[in-house]
């Protein structure tokens, strides 16, 4: 069953690529197989892993310091069943968000690619291999970005320059890696680095490549724009998942390769870094006067959260995991409700919102649930996340995170019921729906309960998480 | 004799390095964004000389080919004049045409406010010397892959051990590096600008040299591509230099099959993707791994794989320089309500 | 999962599950709706009563669900949470009857059942917790299910009351969020056990202990009202008199009151608690608070803002009980949990009665309505007699166990206390009676709903009638082999036995 | 200091350079060329630090260099449509935020093009306006009937 992992990459990267190549019934027929294909051979092989425990690919059959290696263990197959899920979903809502206007048309081939670059990153044991998927990733991002013209043009243009340089950056820490040792894998890199120099500068630069991409603060100023001003599908995408790769990649170096060299310093500098995004995402999120800008800002601060399990370490890490996968999940759900409100109301001006309920009575009942896990309110996954780094916290007397938690958690509550409470206000007028509405609002519900659901399904995430991880102990 | 010899090399790399820092110096420096282009040309060509140098001659090949080249004409490209933007319904009428730029009133950009230029310099200086300090304690010792490649070569399907490594060893990495090539044609088509700039009738000395040049160009490119296989050269530089070609051949407006053209171009772009990942499912078919082949096999497979992907990565070459998707049939525009 | 397990599962589900089925009717389907409610309530009741009745013959009824390899969701149904079961399963019957009637001319109903059903399936929750995650789970639920009922008006006052609202609950639930975190860091993962669930070291860890104590009871204090956090309460006035009656005399307040007793006796256990001298601050917020509500009531014009207050004042009876070391108090505390519900409860039913039916909600405008609906009226004086404390109501139980209590423990300062609150009690709702009774009305009625046979809507009377009838009952049947008092003694004894099992 | 220390150096200080450029410079395209430059420099970075000059050039890096040239002209030219197009759009090949204060008129991107204010065409009004110039593709299609 080891081919699992390269159908997982195969499959969307030949939908993409016909999506493109094809037209009219054939290119739809292929772009929905491509999707169930896709998230089918994910389910299988987290199937796998979580039975087995973790696999290596040793791709061409060529050795690992040599060769390039796939490596299907539990952090990959968590981070590959959030893809394929929220994927899967978001691509339903796609279908009806773009139903047959020119933009859709760029859309499904950008989107396949996508996947196809974060589920090769997800499985990759091999540093270049990686800079190569998050050029990908980078470029068919931008892609879903631009496409909508306008502000959203000016905002890829930036996200295309800053997602460039940090990979470069990125690939300057893999040049000094390779030059230490001479291979660049992770496993290999793992045994022969030593408590050189030469590794502080590469993880330093990997790191600083990595952090821009995920848009730490200070280094967010790209993300608002770009995923406020993206089609709904595309910032739905962009928030919930193309964000968590270059956080995969910074965990998987800083557990895996370089765990020798990720001294405290580094890592209290992460967890403040992460505390100042919790603060000022949320205090923009706050006075942010459109739903998508609010809800990009809010991606800004729970960035921040995941950052945290840096300094804090132990089972912090699987508590960023989860709350990682439980903001895909509702970040999803809130941006595809922002598209809808869009598309209905003709504006998302938070100002304006009054009694918006009645048009959209399901959508906005699914944006609350998604607040409810971005605030991290039981029962949801994201409760159960921060309960995770609250608990590490407390172990370790981290005061500043203990007291940073929960004011973000109220922050957040602060802005999510400023979209929610208008939407209650007393109903002036009920413009007329468009017959799309039910395709627009489904897909966030589900999205949403499936974040709710986290919060009562922690048991077999952390059984998962355990494979082989680099902070599971399991086989 | 042999001092001399390494003394004079010495001097070469003293210079070609110091010329190689004071391009990139002048064209980080200067305001005039067409003179920073020019700057970067030479400073391709300086790379590929210094990958002489260094011994890489696959990779000197590649950097003119495409670091100097086709990134130069990309981004002299990128500065020469745009049609017209009209209002359209908003009939604010407000017109303005962009005249070609020529080298005396090519426009002079203001640097960026200073507090922009310190964080800049102070970033610049922390990464330059964080990896100067890093280079300083590199070991001397460790051998590279190349010990561990040499006994699998006389089985790999080729001699020239880095189109080995391209196209057999890091096959995954060729791979994911043509489905960028891809996607970076798709995203670059769906944000086309609508309004194509009228193509002026080639004047006679284009026309011959295009007659003359791009024959010879695709005869250098085939070669390239079929020396790849024991010599320096391979899919990458072949793919470079017959997209080379293909503009000049644009410019010169020389006309494509009538029927199917454009499908004609989306399949070639699209070929290399569906050729390797087939390539690549040979292994599993066989119970090998992904992207596995070996003795006979590899070398017929491996010559598929290079000439569909140099002839995918010449159309994804001219396709991004084009900025647009070829018009479908004769009498609708190249604009992105094309892309369909 | 044996069938025991199931119980508490099913009593939840009795009213998640119509209000999830009632979010996906159509607003246009009353009658169903009315059904559905009116089926789900009795149900709920039913099960309730089976479950009162397998406790009272020692049947433990426990449903437990592993999140992680130590942490899990439990739900047992103990005493002390089968009475709080109990009393809201059976004023939810009660309200509901009540809330029917009285949104009759009102629209977004089915926003309103949905939401109703969810608040009752969290109070619940919280009653059938059986350890503190549980407890922060349903804690939470119960604040984002109020929260549409509170703004259910959608009018910009409406709006504002709703941030306001949220602002403190959710600063309480976060600050929960954090004190079970620590608590489970310095205790480990552990279950409510009656005596007290944290082993008290002997010196060490004192002061870690001590903060984490006043921090959980400063998180909970925001639902229960105590003084300086009540200031949310009032101003939720605004909501529709059901939301009123049903929250803040039954599920939001008490739910606070109802952690402070779990923290005081299930986590600390009463006899560590008074050891680490914990008791002693906590009497006297309750005691201030006490005060502080019935002056504040006292100057009160509407009568709902009067009445809200008098709740702050109510609730902390329950804290100063569990305040005080001795069985007679935590007695006392325990049975004021059912009393105070069916008291205030009965005084909103009928101020709600009065508004739909006479258009009236100044204190001031109450001359003459004794003769005008002599029926709710007199709920209404059973009611105020027993917010007094006089016999034979059960207001009066609560306040001589809590005076006795006082007693048998030192603290003859207490009795002080509950003297003043009952004489401010009286001080505001005797001049209610008075005016109502012997009021000669001048002015006309603002508002004259003549509807059916009785003086106003029988669906709002009723109730009214029902649960004054209850707190007679409660008040002369206290000594009773079935009574709210029987039961209570259950809880207490089991709370003081020193070497219970843990 | 033998020859590859050298080339290494030189990566180095390019590399900084290049990083000055990719912040400092305001028009994108100059920002780009300085993307390229830095490029340019990661990939000799990566063959000079990991050469050892009596031992034969290692084909790996010479194999990731390869690849690494090409996906950077991939991304460029993707970026040079975007450039292409918000000049088109907005006029101006400078972002919003590098925008000198007042547009000088000077700055004309790609020529004489008036660089309006900042704020461009709306942006609403851009997404909606679909192509509507006649104008023939550069592709070598057939000549108009």
């Amino acid at each position: 069953m080891a081919w699992a992992a390269a159908w997982v990459i195969a499959i969307p990267c030949v939908a993409g690529a016909l999506a493109f190549a094809l037209r009219g019934a054939l290119r739809g027929l292929f772009i929905a197989l491509g999707v169930a294909g896709a998230t089918a051979a994910a389910a299988a092989l987290v199937v796998f892993v979580a039975r087995d425990g973790a696999r290596d690919l040793a791709l061409g059959g060529w050795l690992a310091p040599l060769g390039i290696r796939l490596r299907a263990d539990g952090l990959s197959a968590f981070f590959i069943a959030l893809q394929a899920g929220v994927g899967a979903i978001v691509s339903g809502y796609a279908a009806g968000y773009f139903a047959g206007d020119r933009e859709g048309k760029a859309f499904w081939p950008l989107w396949l690619t996508l996947w196809a670059g974060l589920c090769g990153l997800y499985l990759t044991g091999d540093l270049f291999n990686a800079y190569v998927a998050l050029e990908l990733i980078g470029v068919t991002a931008v892609g879903l970005v631009a496409a909508s013209g306008g502000a959203a043009l000016v905002a890829g243009l930036r996200y295309l320059i800053v997602t460039l340089t940090g990979s470069l950056l990125y690939l300057a820490g893999v040049a000094l890696v390779y030059a230490e040792i001479g291979a660049v894998d992770m496993e290999a890199a793992a045994q022969g680095l030593g408590p050189s120099p030469v590794a502080h500068v590469a993880l330093a630069l990997m790191a600083a490549g990595l952090l821009l991409k995920t848009a730490v603060f200070p280094m967010h100023f790209w993300l608002p724009p770009a995923h406020a001003n993206a089609a709904a599908p595309a910032s739905a995408i962009l928030s919930g998942l193309v964000i968590k790769g270059s956080f995969y990649l910074l965990v998987r170096i800083w557990n895996d390769v370089f765990s020798a060299h990720a001294d405290d310093m580094l890592a209290e500098l992460m967890g403040v870094l992460g505390v100042a995004a919790v603060i000022w995402g949320s205090a923009q999120a706050i006075v942010a006067a459109r739903v998508k800008m609010l809800v990009a800002y809010s991606t800004v601060a729970q960035v921040g959260y995941l950052l945290m399990a840096f300094p804090l370490g132990g089972d912090a890490w699987p508590g960023a995991m989860y709350f990682a996968a439980a903001h895909g999940l509702a970040k999803a759900a809130m941006f595809a409700v922002a598209g809808a409100i869009a598309r209905e109301l003709g504006h998302d001006d938070i100002a304006k919102l009054g009694g918006a309920a009645g048009t959209l009575p399901a959508g906005f009942f699914a944006f609350a649930l998604a607040g409810v896990s971005l605030i991290g309110l039981p029962p949801s996954g994201g409760f159960l996340g921060k309960w995770l780094l609250l608990s590490a916290a407390a172990d370790h007397d981290h005061m500043l995170y203990l007291a940073a938690i929960p004011a973000g958690t109220l922050m957040a509550a602060g802005y999510v019921f400023r979209v929610i409470a208008p939407a209650l206000a007393e109903l002036r007028r009920a413009p007329r729906p468009s017959p799309w509405r039910l395709w627009r609002e489904a897909p966030p519900l589900v999205l949403a309960l499936a974040a709710l659901a986290l919060g009562f399904s922690l048991s077999p995430a952390l059984v998962l998480l355990s494979r082989g991880a680099p902070f599971g102990g399991g086989g | 004799m042999a001092t001399e010899v390494t003394g004079a090399l010495l001097a070469l790399d003293v210079v070609l390095a110091v010329s190689l820092v004071g391009c990139a110096a002048a064209l980080v420096a200067t305001a005039d964004v067409f003179k920073a282009t020019v700057l970067f040309i030479v400073f391709g060509v300086m790379m590929a000389l210094v990958w002489g140098r260094l011994g890489a001659v696959d990779v000197a090949l590649a950097e003119a080919a495409i670091g100097a080249g086709i990134t130069g004409a990309l981004l002299l490209g990128a500065q020469t004049a745009q049609p017209a933007r009209r209002r359209g319904a908003a009939a604010r009428g407000r017109e303005h045409t962009f005249q070609p730029a020529t080298p005396d009133d090519a426009p002079v950009y203001q640097p960026a406010r200073p507090s922009r230029r310190v964080a800049a310099a102070l970033a610049a200086a922390a990464v330059a010397g964080v990896v100067l300090l890093a280079l300083s304690r590199v070991p001397t010792r460790h051998p590279g892959l190349a010990p561990i490649l040499a006994p699998h070569m006389p089985d790999a399907g080729a001699e020239n051990p880095v189109t080995v490594v391209l196209l057999s060893v890091r096959a995954y990495d060729t791979l994911l590096e043509i489905v960028v090539l891809l996607a970076a044609v798709i995203a670059a088509w769906a944000s086309a600008v609508p309004a194509a700039p009228k193509p002026e009738p080639p004047g006679a000395l284009l026309a011959a040299a295009t007659r003359v040049m791009v024959p010879v160009a695709v005869l250098i490119g085939g070669y390239l591509l079929w020396r790849g296989a024991a010599a320096p050269g391979g899919a990458f530089q072949a793919g470079a230099v017959i997209a080379g070609a293909g503009i000049l051949a644009a410019f010169a407006g020389v006309e494509l099959p009538r029927r199917g053209g454009a499908g004609l171009i989306r399949a070639g772009l699209v070929a290399a993707t569906l050729v390797f990942l087939g390539a690549g499912a040979y292994g599993p078919a066989r119970g090998e791994p992904f992207l596995h082949y070996r003795g006979g096999a590899a070398e017929g497979l491996i010559l598929v794989i290079e000439v569909v992907a140099t002839l995918s990565i010449a159309l994804s070459l001219v396709g991004v320089f084009m900025g647009r998707p070829p018009p479908r049939t004769p009498e609708r525009t190249g604009g992105d309500d094309e892309f369909g | 999962m044996t069938w025991h397990a199931l119980l508490p599962l099913f009593v939840i589900a009795s009213s998640l599950v119509p209000g999830i089925v009632i979010f996906t009717l159509g607003e246009d389907r009353q009658r169903l709706r009315t059904a559905l409610n009116l089926g789900a309530a009795v149900g709920k009741v039913g099960l309730v009563a089976f479950m009162v009745y397998g406790v009272a013959h020692g049947v433990s009824y426990e449903a437990r669900l592993p999140l992680t390899s130590d942490l899990d969701l439990v739900l047992r149904a103990d005493p002390l949470g089968v009475l709080f079961v109990s009393l809201s399963s059976v004023l939810w019957l009660l309200t509901t009857v009540f809330a029917i009637g009285y949104l009759e001319p009102y629209r977004n109903k089915r926003r309103f059942f949905g939401h109703f059903s969810l608040c009752v399936s969290a109070t619940v929750a919280i009653a059938l917790a059986g350890n503190p995650l549980t407890f922060l789970f349903a804690y939470e639920l119960l604040t984002l299910s109020t929260y549409p009922l509170v703004v259910h008006r959608g009018d910009a006052a409406a709006i504002r009351v709703g941030r306001v609202y949220l602002a403190y609950t959710l600063t309480g639930g976060a600050g929960l969020l954090v004190g079970t975190v620590l608590l489970y860091t310095l205790a480990g993962p552990i279950d409510y056990a009656p005596g007290g669930a944290l082993q008290i070291p002997g010196d060490a860890g004192d002061t870690a202990l001590w903060l984490l104590f006043f921090w959980l009871i400063a998180s909970l204090g925001v639902k229960t009202a105590l003084v300086p956090l009540h200031r949310w309460l009032p101003d939720a006035m605004v909501a529709p008199t059901p939301v009123s009656a049903l929250l803040h005399a039954v599920a939001v307040v008490k739910a606070g009151a109802f952690g402070i007793v779990r923290v005081v006796y299930e986590v600390y256990g009463i006899a560590g608690a008074n050891e680490l001298g914990l008791l002693a601050p906590l009497s006297v917020v309750a005691s201030v608070t006490i005060v502080y509500g019935s002056l504040r009531a006292l100057r009160q014009r509407d009568l709902k803002r009067r009445l809200a207050y008098s709740t702050v004042s109510q609730v902390s009876y329950i804290v100063l009980g569990a305040a005080i070391f001795g069985p007679l108090a935590t007695l006392g505390g325990v049975v004021h949990i059912v009393h105070q519900g069916i008291m205030k409860i009965t005084l909103f039913f009928c101020a709600g009665a009065f508004s739909e039916t006479l258009g009236i909600h100044r204190v001031d405008e109450m001359d003459g309505i004794g003769r005008r609906m002599p029926l709710t009226m007199v709920a209404f004086t059973v009611a105020a007699i027993g917010m007094i404390g006089l016999p034979p109501t059960a207001g009066f139980i609560s306040k001589w166990y809590l005076g006795l209590g006082a007693v048998s423990d030192g603290q003859g300062w207490v009795l002080a206390v509950l003297l003043a609150s009952t004489l401010l009690n009286a001080a505001y709702f005797l001049p209610l009676i008075r005016a109502g009774w012997f009021g000669q009305r001048r002015s006309p009625w603002p508002r004259d709903e003549r509807r059916g046979r009785f003086e106003g809507d029988s669906w709002l009377i009723a109730p009214a009638l029902v649960t004054a009838l209850l707190t007679l009952l409660a008040g002369v049947l206290a000594a009773g082999p079935v009574s709210v008092q029987q039961w209570a003694e259950v809880i207490v004894g089991q709370e003081y036995v020193p070497a219970s099992p843990r | 200091m033998s020859s590859v220390e050298i080339y290494g150096a030189a990566a180095a200080l390019s590399f900084g350079l290049a990083v000055y450029g990719a912040i400092a410079a305001r028009p994108v395209i100059h920002k780009l060329v300085s993307l390229n430059v830095m490029g340019a420099s990661v990939f000799l970075l990566l063959v000079a630090a990991s050469a050892r000059p009596p031992a034969a050039p290692d084909p790996v890096p010479h194999a990731m260099v390869i690849t690494g040239i090409v996906v950077t002209v991939a991304a460029t030219g993707y970026a040079v449509a975007l450039i292409r197009r918000m000049e088109w759009e907005r006029g101006s090949g400078v972002l919003p935020e590098d925008a000198a204060p007042g547009g000088a008129a000077s700055e004309q991107p790609g020529g004489g093009g008036r660089e309006r204010g900042e704020g461009g065409a709306p942006e609403a009004e851009n997404a909606a306006e679909g192509p509507t110039e006649e104008g023939r593709s550069p592709w070598p299609g057939p000549p108009r009937g």
